[in-house]
């Protein structure tokens, strides 16, 4: 797998955007506006030529060996652990470096428009080279802790960058709130990487790759019967759900949308939030030797796909419906790489980089059109107002619908059928793969409903705007429409690079999966006819969403009815018909789902977050805290006494002996036979054991033997006392057990 | 190994407890009891005093007790240590602290969280049961070792610190150090730190005025001029 | 004369030492408690020395007057500054610093 | 020969700094009251624990192989002089950062200065003692300047209090310590080094009083580690010390005691029937180290004042270094150069977070609250940024020395299943840790300052803030070496 590895100088693909951020921390505020922009986009552009010249000319020749590697020094090499900087760059990693170049700087160049008025530029350029950086760290690592050195810095960066206008309260508390969310899930990443090294010896991603064969140590159970790949699954999926905001865990990211639009697109959708996704794909080799894991991981997918898609619905907030959709995006690619179709999840990543990217960008420069205001109740009619960022967010609309031929169709339609054609999950969990599927279904039902409803809302009918921003409703510069059109082309038509060939006869079409192949094994064989119908059901379901939102929303709201009105008088009655199937359907429907989606938002950001997690710490701090001030009173005498108290606390328990917690009893007619040594360990220390089987007081056997054996004379309800002593301490334990004899000897 | 207390087998409970008393009746046991029973009534007084002086008194009495237990233990050239160092050097420091800080306390224990003051004296009390325990063997054990003429005598202790331990004599030496120097620096006046505060007060109205002869702050330097002349 | 007697003995005393340590108010009384925790320990110390006819731990025991002393030097030193700054030496007083 | 030149020579660095401190005494009586003058004796200082640092790294390269000196009193060894070598950093960055606040609180003196530098030695004293005696006398020297140190600041009723309840505790553990020596010695028919005891543990153990006085000696220990229960003087003591004192405490002293607790319990106490079994230490440390790492960093989230909530922050670190000791007894090869490395980074990140708190507060204003510390980013980015390394690396965040002396730490204790649970504990401890130290972070980089920035500035404390934040820094992207370095006990 990795016998012949060729050197390249990789490493200068991170490390551009980290002199850029340096350059800027340290000189970038005597600089002009200019410079700054220069310095910060030719880092990232120079790491992007890099990405594109190692992927295209470089790549392709070793791809089948493991790809290319560059050590740059070792890090750390203490006995039986060695690990290498070093990073390597293979399709999988390969294809993510160029989503995160080429997309960062396209973001650099729009950012540069949509700062242009505040003081802090050359802050916000450093922090966005700084993540880049971090970013290329995370995917090109080699090894499993060059990759935590990157998932740590961008979630410093993405802090960094949600607080940067912390001179806004809930600024900095969303940043706080990423942050405290993103450490549960590292506590889980970092679990999961203690127990790779535990079973595999290694932490370099190729070895453990080759490691991770069926028989191996992995496979073997571990602990409550499951297997050590399923731990090392379950808990690395815990570190990828905090870090791309699935059930559990999502509920930093919608409150992240409080920093910059730009880093809104380019960390919490384009890339940054996509990294869990990437790592479970990283990991490939050991997830499919769970299917439990994979379960787990398609089934939260699947449902935190259904459940934000249903959040969106009630959203008023440009930027939270685009943020509660890149929840429920990044569960599809969980779904993806849950069922093992990981070629699948990683596509739908590269897609969704480009529409969500492009959605992120026109919000951006929507508010900026609306001087700064996201509610969309008080937008409407802008497509002709904005025309650039109507034609932008159209494709882009029609891509996260799964409209055919746009990119998110393929992307989609990929997920859903190997959801039902995967054959991973076996006989035991064989539902597991129909019911991502439906809900995915459903969730791309819901896709297409919210979305359109954003869409037409924002862009169709009057303008719902005060005169005032009315007034000021403009076109943004180029340097932001330009981007954002190159988003466009990539949303539009990125899919095509992943069409499932196999369709058409031609396997070879579907360069995307036939790249990834050597990185996350072959693409789920998907039956034609599953294909096709599962094509066929997406299209009419997107469509129908899209129907259903233009009924509601087309033209505004009730926009309907007062064209109706209007046009057709005698047809009012039918309108307000139509007016009350959308209050019925407000009753029946909205209210009810927002209420739902109300409740389990409580549910889980209030109650688990706040209240168990955040709330739960306090309380235990305050408990502890109360305990602890009857001796940290500052008063001497009680620390000392404390200490006396420990003390003799630490004789207490050294010198006792131990007794199982249950006296284990075997049971033959009226014959039992009694163990009470701990853990079937006889002591060193020559404790005796006094047994007392008929609780008269008086022990029957004594000794220094742990086990005994007694008959009794009847059946019925006994109790047995064993008294354990030390003989030189003097110290006694006592244990006791209730058997009854008649139910044992029935049962026989 | 010798009689060393806590062999195996103690027994607390089941102990000959005449057996265990008989030495007690001989010439050396009545000296032991009473001293022991001196020292231990001399530090019960010494921790009831209210007047710090009757303590201090208490505590040498108590050590001069001490000093006469280490003498039957053959350990004669502590015993006598004993009362140069502690009854001599160690109780004058405490009687000078006593005259400086001389107070006689209006109540004995305070009442301040008393409950977990008093569970940590039982927590002794407990650690000391259990200890008896161990310690006490199941019957009366075997004489004591012979000693040569010299032990514990000046001499051979002398030879034993002088050429097997000098490196332990050396470091207590650094240790005395460490407490003379560090006693004159806790204890001594503040009044040569007072000066220090008002040279460095001086030093920083100074240095303030002089960071702030800049032309982009003149308003600030004229209002801080305006108030050090105030104060002239 | 058996040993465990001498033993015993160094426990009760460590126990007053103690008793007198986490209850007396005056801070100086609570130095003389410590001086009686480490004069426990030399009685133990001398009598195990006697146990078994050897010399080292009169060396230790010397070593740990000389420590008691240093000790009682530098905590007496303690006692006057704090009784500089507070007027006063009752340990219950002294809790500026408390949670 | 009772000794020769060439036991001196193997114990040069300890000999220098104590020369050092005596010529600083003498150099006292002539210094004048002027700021060179006084800035002179701390040069001096810095110089001695140089030269010290100079003599360590001659010595090197023979102490691969341990030798034991003085008729089995001191050791050396690698591990002792890895040792040497973060008390010689606490000390040189103590020196240098306590200057310029003594001077801003007018109580400047040579003695200061003498007491860093003995409370050094002491501390050597601790990590080479093989012998009984050796370890009790180290650790008093060790204390005792540390109690002068926390209670100099005369004027400062905190000060004087602090020394007060760090003295009583101190000294009260002092009886412990000596009794369970007395105790020790006794049942094992006189030994008192640790090879010699180690020798009698086979038949002393069968004697229930030994176990008393091997419990009495740990407690001891335990209490200077400030491990839970035996850790109510930290908070305090720390809290009233002078703030580079703090550091130097914190710091210095209980890397001292955790050197002390490895050598006795991995050669006096190694013996597995010490180890095992419920009466066994490894049963205790992993009791210790649960507690201490839970209330330790519970209590610190409570904390408003940045120098109680280092406190309690060392405290809870103090708990992941017991887990390393538990895996140590539980034969984990790793788990002794992982402790070393943890405090290695531990000396260098807790020294640099007291220096930039003494750095940050002037006479009038201490500014010890974290309110205090909001925009500290705008006015300082520099020493914004080296406080923000200084606490992700407490938290242990990469990439720096406190992440890979967490990761050493928690992969060594991985090697034995009965820590697991441990390992548990203390990465969510870590977790939860991070929160603490953010509120830091948070009001210097995301909070508008209430009022200017008056530093205690000076280029010493600038020198010395760079040195430590390229020292954690360096620890995080070069671990490997630091380990290497931690003594041949690495399993290959």
């Amino acid at each position: 797998m990795n016998a012949s590895e060729t050197l390249f100088n990789l490493r200068l693909i991170p490390l551009l955007p980290f002199l850029g951020a340096a350059v800027l921390i340290l000189f970038g505020r005597r600089w002009k506006r200019e410079a700054v922009l220069t310095v910060a986009a030719a880092a990232i552009g120079g790491s992007a030529l890099v990405a594109f010249d190692a992927f295209f000319t470089r790549l392709p020749a070793v791809a089948e060996e493991g790809g290319l590697r560059d050590v740059v020094w070792t890090w750390m090499s203490t006995g039986n652990l060695s690990v290498d900087l070093a990073f390597r760059m293979d399709a999988l990693s390969g294809l993510l470096c160029l989503i995160i170049t080429f997309i960062g700087f396209l973001i650099h160049l729009y950012s540069a428009g949509y700062m242009e008025h505040d003081p802090d530029y050359p802050r916000f350029f450093a922090y966005l080279n700084l993540f880049c950086g971090s970013m290329l760290v995370l995917v090109l690592g080699d090894s499993m802790p060059v990759m935590f050195v990157g998932w740590e810095g961008v979630g410093l960066c993405s802090y960094l960058l949600i607080g940067f206008w912390y001179h806004e309260t809930p600024n900095a508390d969303a940043g706080k709130k990423a942050f405290i969310t993103n450490r549960i899930g590292d506590f889980g990443f970092l679990i999961g990487i203690f127990l790779t090294f535990q079973a595999t010896g290694t932490l370099r991603f190729s070895e453990i790759t080759s490691f991770a064969t069926a028989g191996s140590v992995l496979t073997a159970p571990a602990w409550l019967g499951m297997s050590n790949a399923f731990w090392i699954g379950t808990f690395l999926f815990i570190g990828a759900a905090g870090k791309s905001a699935q059930i559990p865990l999502y509920v930093w990211l919608p409150d992240a949308m409080a920093g910059p639009t730009p880093v809104s697109a380019l960390i919490h959708a384009a890339t940054m939030v996509t990294a869990g996704v990437y790592m479970v794909a990283r990991m490939h080799a050991v997830y499919v030797l769970s299917p439990a894991a994979l379960a787990i991981v398609a089934l939260v997918g699947a449902a935190t796909a259904l459940f934000a898609a249903v959040i969106g619905f009630a959203q008023n907030d440009f930027k939270k419906v685009l943020a509660y959709s890149t929840v429920s995006q990044l569960g599809f690619m969980f779904a993806g790489v849950g069922t093992a179709n990981f070629a699948s999840g990683v596509f739908h990543l590269y897609t969704h980089a480009f529409f969500k990217a492009g959605l992120f960008l026109c919000a951006g420069s929507i508010m900026h059109a609306m001087s700064g205001s996201g509610d969309i109740r008080k937008m409407g009619g802008l497509r002709k107002l904005t025309p650039w960022t109507h034609g932008v967010f159209l494709v882009c609309w029609l891509a996260i619908c799964g409209v055919p031929v746009f990119s998110g169709f393929f992307s989609k339609d990929a997920i859903v059928a190997g959801a039902f054609a995967t054959g991973i999950f076996g006989d035991d969990l064989s539902w597991v793969g129909p019911t991502v599927g439906v809900l995915l279904l459903l969730a791309a039902l819901g896709t297409a409903f919210y979305m359109s409803r954003l869409y037409f809302l924002v862009f169709s009918g009057p303008t719902r705007a005060d005169a005032q921003t009315q007034h000021h409703i403009h076109e943004s510069p180029p340097s932001m429409v330009g981007p954002l059109v190159v988003l466009a082309v990539g949303a539009g038509l990125g899919g095509l690079v992943g069409v499932p060939g196999g369709l058409f006869g031609h396997p070879e079409w579907n360069l995307l999966g036939h790249t990834l192949e050597t990185a996350v094994g072959p693409e789920l064989d998907v039956p034609h006819n599953t294909e096709l119908l599962f094509m066929a059901v997406s299209t009419v379901l997107a469509l129908i969403g899209i129907g259903l939102a233009y009924t509601f929303y087309g033209g505004g709201y009730r926009a309907p009815a007062q064209k109706f009105a209007a046009a057709f008088p005698g047809f009012v009655q039918l309108v307000r018909d139509k007016f009350r199937v959308d209050e019925l359907y407000g009753a029946v429907i909205i209210r009810p789902l927002r209420k739902f989606a109300l409740a389990l938002f409580r549910v889980v950001d209030r109650v688990l977050i706040d209240q168990i997690l955040v709330g739960g710490v306090a309380a235990l701090v305050d408990v502890l805290g109360r305990v602890s001030r009857a001796f940290q009173a500052g008063d001497a005498q009680r620390y000392m006494a404390a200490f006396a108290i420990g003390a003799a606390a630490l004789v207490f328990f050294a010198t006792r002996p131990t007794v199982p917690s249950t006296l284990k009893v075997e049971v033959s007619g009226t014959t039992v036979s009694v163990d009470a040594s701990r853990a079937g360990r006889a002591s060193p220390r020559g404790l005796t054991y006094a047994f007392d089987f008929d609780d008269d007081g008086r022990p029957e056997v004594v000794g220094l033997k742990s086990d005994a054996r007694y008959t009794y004379d009847q059946a019925g309800e006994h109790t047995i006392r064993v008294t354990v002593t030390d003989p030189r301490w003097h110290t006694q334990s006592k244990i006791k057990r209730k058997i009854d004899l008649s139910a044992a000897g029935e049962r026989k | 190994m010798a009689d060393v207390a806590g062999t195996p087998g103690g027994n607390l409970g089941g102990a000959n407890v005449s057996d265990l008393l008989a030495p007690l009746a001989s010439g050396e046991g009545v000296v032991f009891l009473i001293l022991a029973l001196g020292v231990v009534a001399m530090s019960v007084v010494c921790m009831t005093r209210r007047n710090p002086v009757s303590a201090v008194m208490s505590l040498v009495a108590t050590f001069f007790g001490l000093a006469g237990l280490y003498a039957t233990l053959s350990a004669h050239f502590l015993a006598v240590l004993q009362v140069l160092v502690y009854a001599g050097a160690i109780m004058v420091l405490f009687i000078f602290v006593v005259m400086i800080v001389n107070r006689e306390e209006s109540t004995l224990v305070s009442l301040r969280g008393i409950p977990t003051r008093l569970l940590g004296v039982f927590a002794g009390v407990y650690m000391i049961r259990v200890f008896a325990g161990i310690a006490i063997p199941a019957q009366a054990p075997g004489p004591l070792p012979a000693l040569s003429d010299s032990f514990g005598t000046v001499a051979s202790v002398g030879d034993m610190l002088f050429r097997q331990d000098l490196f332990p004599f050396e470091a207590i030496s650094l240790l005395l150090l460490v407490a003379i120097v560090g006693g004159v620096v806790v204890s001594r006046s503040a009044r040569k730190e007072s000066d220090a505060v008002i040279a460095a007060d001086k030093r920083i109205a100074i240095s303030h005025l002089s960071s702030h002869d800049s032309p982009a702050e003149l308003s600030e330097v004229e209002e801080t001029s305006a108030a050090a002349g105030g104060h002239h | 004369m058996p040993t465990f007697y001498y033993l015993i003995l160094s426990f009760v005393l460590f126990l007053i030492g103690t008793t007198g340590v986490l209850l007396r108010r005056n801070a100086l009384v609570v130095l003389m408690g410590i001086e009686l925790q480490l004069n426990a320990g030399n009685l133990a110390m001398l009598t195990y020395s006697r146990a078994l006819g050897d010399e080292k731990g009169h060396v230790f025991a010397f070593l740990i007057i000389a420590l008691a002393a240093a000790e009682a030097a530098v905590g007496l030193a303690i006692l006057v500054g704090l009784f500089r700054n507070r007027q006063t030496i009752n340990l219950d007083e002294a809790n500026l610093m408390k949670r | 020969m009772i000794f020769d030149s060439s036991q001196i020579l193997a114990y040069l660095p300890m000999l220098i700094l104590i020369g050092m401190g005596c010529l600083i005494l003498l150099a006292e009586t002539f210094a004048t009251t002027a700021t060179a003058s006084r800035q002179g004796l701390a040069w001096l200082g810095v110089g001695g624990c140089i030269a010290s640092l100079g003599a360590l790294l001659a010595q090197w390269g023979d102490a691969g192989q341990a030798t034991t000196h003085f008729q089995g009193m001191l050791i050396v060894d690698r591990m002792a002089l890895y040792l040497d070598g973060a008390f010689l950093a606490a000390a040189l960055l103590t020196l240098l950062f306590a200057p310029p606040f003594l001077r801003e609180q007018g109580f400047e003196f040579g003695e200061f200065y003498v007491m860093v530098l003995f409370g050094a030695a002491g501390m050597m004293m601790v990590a080479h003692a093989a012998h009984l005696v050796t370890l009790l006398i180290g650790i008093e020297t060790m204390s005792l300047a540390a109690y002068i140190l926390t209670g100099c600041w005369r004027r400062n009723l905190r000060s004087s209090e602090g020394a007060m309840k760090y003295f009583l505790m101190g000294a009260f553990a002092t009886g412990f310590l000596v009794y369970g020596m007395a105790l020790v010695y006794g049942t094992t028919g006189g030994e008192l080094s640790y090879a010699g005891i180690a020798g009698k543990v086979p038949e002393a153990s069968k004697n229930p009083v030994f176990y008393f006085g091997e419990y009495f000696i740990l407690i001891a220990l335990a209490f200077k580690v400030a491990a839970v229960p035996f850790h109510m003087w930290a908070p305090d003591a720390y809290e009233g010390a002078p703030t580079p004192v703090t550091g130097f405490m914190a710091a210095g002293v209980k890397a001292a005691a955790f050197g002390g607790i490895l050598r006795i319990l991995d050669t006096a106490f190694g013996n597995p029937l010490l180890v095992f079994d419920f009466t066994g230490w490894a049963n205790i440390i992993v009791v210790l180290a649960a507690a201490t790492m839970i209330l330790g960093n519970l209590a610190a989230l409570r904390q408003d004042n940045i120098k109680r909530m280092l406190a309690y922050s060392s405290i809870g670190h103090a708990g992941y270094i017991l887990v390393g000791v538990a895996a140590m007894g539980l034969g984990v090869t790793t788990a002794k150069p992982a402790v070393l490395f943890y405090l290695m980074s531990y000396t260098f990140t807790t020294l640099g977070s007291f220096g930039v708190i003494a750095w940050i507060g002037n006479r009038r204003d201490e500014r010890l609250f974290i309110d205090d510390w909001a925009g500290v980013a705008q006015a300082r980015p520099g020493v914004a940024m080296a406080m923000a390394l200084f606490l992700l690396s407490l938290g242990g965040v990469p990439p720096t020395g406190g992440f890979f002396a967490k990761f050493f730490l928690f992969r060594a204790a991985m090697e034995s299943p009965q820590l697991y649970w441990l390992v548990v504990i203390g990465v969510l401890t870590s977790v939860v840790s991070i929160y603490y130290y953010l509120r830091v972070v948070i009001a210097m980089y995301f909070r508008d300052p209430l009022r200017p920035l008056e530093p205690t500035d000076a280029a010493s404390t600038r020198a010395a803030l760079i040195l430590t934040a390229m020292a954690v820094l360096l620890l995080g992207i070069l671990p490997g070496s630091f380990i290497e370095w931690a003594g041949p006990v690495i399993g290959k």
